[in-house]
């Protein structure tokens, strides 16, 4: 059965994000007061092909480690329709 | 029938009609609908672009193949050509001027040409306006990204500023490629008994019928009615490129034509009619990225990033080879046949049917009626010593350079890439970019211009110094001009007085071409530029090419010393 | 010496860096295809060349530093070849963890083409050997993601070690942020792995290397490399 | 309060997806077979001054409206995290 898969990624704290800053920045000077702060990452969508979900989300795990994240900045959550 | 739901009007569904012997059905229909729409057919200029000059001792190929190609002598050809983007941009600025710069690119490549260079011709609204600054920034990026990320470099260009474009940007995209003259590749070779080959990306719902929304005014609702955008992939085109001149190099293509507006239909039947063979295609086979489409979408998408070649039986298991290394999909949709009968077949069934040279030749052109507007002469009347005079020139001379137009562009040219191919002697920010060509003593000189204002008080005196500014920066060089190309940019042809700005200007640049022996070799015409707020200003783009016979022959502009003499030159 | 270039698909210097490399050296250089998994017999550098591999969707340079011929690289690298990427080609290098850091999008959110001045820092590597420590010299950047990022701690790191190679400064060599174009921590272009074999930089030596292109200071950086192996910088491995 | 508001971004159905291409290719060819297909959006994370997760939300849908998100090609989907 096909699996639908979110991937939610985003930059460790410590890591400079300079689009997050930009976009905040242009949000406040476009009249959004009430924003205090941004942040930008990836919102990646799989669909997997396995038994159970939480065999997709096993592998998507090791999607993650192989490709779609990059540990030295980034960390991910992942939520598995139907789990 | 109702044919007006399709763009088409009654003389045109006449015209069709006799030349069938029957009604044609919904898909033939929408077919024609958007291969006579202005856009595809030039049915309203056509005959005014017959005053250009299109031949010279340097031109090997005039208008009518993808591109133009002048001679560079050792058996060198330069291909160029300059198109338009302009509603897409408006609407889409990113996609659209990124989508652009993709389509100039396959043009060149069509020839058998490697893309070496590009130029973008930008004209922006008042840079006060509240959109100005979103429009020309997402045009800006969206040149920069496809053409970065493709590898060929952008060295020039030229940008404007004026509140006629606040609404209706224009985005002009400009390609210079190198050809060996012995491979050229050309869209008119196809022979009967051939197949039919689709490379590239896969067919989806983009920008269907594109070509027709091009054709008319924009409108408030342009952004609800807009069919899903093409989206440019600039790595896919990589990948073409690359493709096609493995393809070339390896002698697989017999025919090539690129896909650009109205996809599949526009390509394959200009490639049937002017080889003056008949084609069957069978939609089936075309490589879809969406579901249920309808023969009438596969036939029209402007899905990007795809070429037609036409290849022999024998060759078809190697290019499929060359393909796959690219990693890019190819499939044999059709083949060529004796006659001129172009024929679609799906599921078995013949959806469409009809002559080659009909779709490409036979909508009737149309003769708007011309006007010189009353108040023409008037527009010259201005009173210079009304003028307040300024307490300070110094100032004065720097709050002129300092305006949009006029300032240094680096916050655009530095976003494109003008070194990559190791190529560029002089990038952006020259009156003239110069590239060299390696292995070779010579070096091409090319220029892009515009002056809208100068074609608004007077087009045909604006047409003729629009050429002759590009010639005169090239002269000053040290080039020679070899030919050039031509962008037109205008409001609709259907406003008796914008009809006669149009023919005023074209006939004026062609004055300026037979004078200075500067031939047109290419070119592409966008009309309808207008929105309820206004028209444009009647924009003709040139871009010119020209050749140094050795860098010892370049005059650099600005290097100057102490104790130079200044002559001036001229009337 | 022998040289292979890599070729990924979207990769667009490859070719600039075979010219020039041949153009300055005379040498052999070999074009491999990111498919193969083995190098050409008797390598002695490889170049991973700028570009936009895999169009940089996702990140740049992941997808690329995932191929085949990387295993190859990794070998060639961790006998003490040299490696050097370019670019994109540093971008696969840090992707593949065969270089320390992350290259961000730049400070503006902008690709940047331009003429750069960078101070030499290190003239102890196999490609900075004939500059003088401190040389400012002129290689065009062209990227949108060459903001050079590491954690503080392993920056410290770096700098110790001296592995902070060539450094974005003013053309009379003063540092500061306003001769930052991208943002990079510490101003730094380009840096070396701790064997001092590996080296990637965002400038494009390749483009400053014929003086009708506007410089040749590049020439200087691709004689160093054949000096170095010369001298009997060993061929296939670091003393 | 400052609230946290998560927006999910997502290229409209139809709109050719080049990242979500391209990264499903090079999955299977790293051997992750069971991929049917990926695509690629923006994880947005905003932290809004509001009264109300109500209000958070609107306000945040107003920032996708004035700049995060290019409603041509794209669509999006919001989260307020105590709502
Ligand atoms: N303004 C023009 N000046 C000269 N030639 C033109 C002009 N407009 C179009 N042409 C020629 O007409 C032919 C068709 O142009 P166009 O439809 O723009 O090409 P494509 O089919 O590649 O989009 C080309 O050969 C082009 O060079």
């Amino acid at each position: 059965m096909l699996r639908h898969v979110h991937v939610f990624v985003q930059l460790k704290e410590g890591v400079l994000d300079i689009q997050g800053k930009t976009v905040a920045n242009s949000l406040v000077s476009l009249g959004h007061d009430s924003l205090g702060s941004a942040k930008v990452g990836k919102y990646i969508q799989l669909w997997i092909e396995a038994d159970s979900a939480a065999g997709a989300r096993k592998e998507a795990e090791q999607m993650c480690d192989d490709l779609l994240v990059n540990p030295i900045i980034e960390q991910y959550r992942i939520e598995v329709e139907g789990e | 029938m109702d044919f007006s739901k399709y763009g088409i009007r009654k003389e045109e569904f006449a015209a069709a009609e006799a030349a069938l012997g029957r009604e044609p059905n919904e898909c033939e229909l929408r077919i024609l609908g958007v291969m006579w729409s202005e856009h595809c057919s030039y049915k309203s200029t056509k005959h005014l672009l017959k005053h250009f000059p299109t031949r010279g001792p340097k031109v090997i190929l005039g208008p009518g193949e993808n591109a133009g190609i002048v001679d560079l002598g050792d058996g060198l050809g330069a291909a160029f050509k300059a198109e338009s983007h302009n509603h897409p941009s408006a609407v889409a600025p990113y996609q659209g001027a990124a989508t652009g710069v993709g389509g100039i690119i396959r043009d060149i490549l069509a020839l058998g040409a490697r893309p070496v260079a590009s130029m973008d011709g930008l004209f922006f609204g008042d840079p006060e306006h509240p959109r100005t600054g979103h429009l020309s920034a997402g045009i800006v990026k969206g040149v920069g990204d496809y053409g970065n990320a493709v590898g060929v470099p952008t060295v020039g260009g030229k940008t404007a500023y004026d509140s006629c474009y606040n609404e209706n940007p224009l985005l002009n995209a400009f390609c210079i490629g190198l050809v060996e003259l012995d491979k050229i590749v050309s869209s008119q070779t196809a022979r009967p008994g051939q197949l039919v080959v689709l490379l590239g990306s896969k067919t989806g719902r983009d920008g269907i019928a594109g070509a027709a929304f091009a054709s008319v005014e924009l409108s408030e609702d342009a952004k609800e009615s807009r069919p899903s955008i093409q989206i440019g992939d600039p790595f896919a085109e990589k990948m073409l490129i690359e493709a096609c001149l493995e393809l070339k190099e390896k002698n697989l293509i017999v025919s090539m034509q690129d896909m650009g507006a109205a996809g599949i239909t526009s390509s394959s039947s200009e490639v049937a009619a002017k080889s003056g063979v008949g084609m069957k295609l069978h939609f089936d086979r075309v490589p879809l990225r969406a579901e249920d489409m309808e023969p009438w979408e596969i036939a029209l998408s402007e899905s990007q990033e795809r070429m037609l070649l036409i290849v022999e039986p024998k060759n078809i298991d190697e290019v499929c080879s060359v393909a796959r290394k690219w990693e890019l999909d190819c499939a044999v949709i059709g083949e060529t046949e004796e006659g001129d009968d172009y024929s679609i077949f799906f599921h078995g069934e013949k959806v469409a049917s009809l002559p080659a040279t009909l779709i490409g030749d036979g909508c009737p052109p149309i003769h708007w009626p011309a006007e010189k507007p009353a108040d023409f002469e008037k527009r010259w009347n201005f009173d210079l010593d009304g003028l307040p005079v300024p307490g300070d020139w110094n100032q004065a001379l720097l709050s002129l350079l300092g305006t949009p137009s006029m300032a240094p562009k680096h916050w655009i040219s530095e976003q494109y890439d003008s070194m990559v191919q190791l190529n560029t002697v002089r990038g952006p920010g020259h009156p003239v970019s110069v590239l060299r060509v390696k292995g070779k003593e010579s070096l091409i000189a090319l220029v892009l211009d515009a002056d809208p204002w100068k074609c608004g008080l007077d087009p045909f005196s604006g047409g003729a110094e629009t050429v002759a500014r590009t010639v005169r920066a090239l002269s000053v060089a040290g080039a020679e001009p070899l030919g050039l190309t031509d962008c037109l940019n205008f409001p609709s042809p259907e406003v008796p007085g914008q009809y006669w700005a149009l023919e005023e200007c074209i006939k004026g640049m062609a004055a300026a071409c037979v004078a200075l022996g500067c031939p047109v070799v290419s070119g592409n015409v966008s009309l309808y530029n207008e929105t309820k707020s206004g028209a444009i200003l009647p924009t003709p783009v040139v871009g010119t090419v020209g050749l140094i016979p050795s860098p010892d022959d370049y005059l650099l502009s600005g290097a100057w010393e102490e104790g130079d003499v200044l002559f001036f030159v001229g009337p | 010496m022998k040289t292979a270039v890599v070729i990924f698909p979207g990769s667009n210097c490859d070719q600039d860096v075979i010219h020039s490399v041949r153009d300055t050296l005379g040498c052999e250089v070999n074009a491999v295809w990111h498919r193969e998994e083995r190098l050409p017999e008797g390598t002695d550098l490889v170049i991973l060349p700028g570009g936009f591999s895999y169009g940089d969707y996702l990140r740049s340079g992941a997808m690329a530093a995932r191929s085949p011929v990387m295993g190859a690289v990794r070998e060639h690298g961790g006998h003490g070849g040299l490696v050097l990427g370019i670019c994109n080609g540093f971008q696969i290098l840090t992707e593949s963890r065969l270089l320390p850091g992350v290259l961000l999008p730049n400070k503006t959110l902008s690709f940047i083409c331009r003429p750069c001045c960078l101070s030499v820092e290190n003239t102890e590597t196999p490609f900075t050997g004939l500059f003088e420590k401190g040389q400012v010299v002129q290689f065009p950047i062209a990227h949108g993601d060459g903001l050079f990022f590491l954690p503080a701690d392993e920056l410290e790191d770096l700098e110790k070690r001296g592995g902070a190679v060539f450094r974005y400064v003013s053309p009379g060599g003063d540092g500061g942020d306003e001769w930052n174009p991208n943002g990079s921590v510490n101003s730094i272009a380009g840096i070396v792995n701790p064997e001092g074999n590996i080296l990637g930089l965002m400038p494009h030596p390749e483009r400053a290397s014929e003086a009708i292109l506007g410089g040749e200071d590049g020439r200087l950086f691709w004689r160093s490399v054949a000096s170095f192996l010369e001298k009997g910088g060993r061929r296939h491995g670091l003393q």
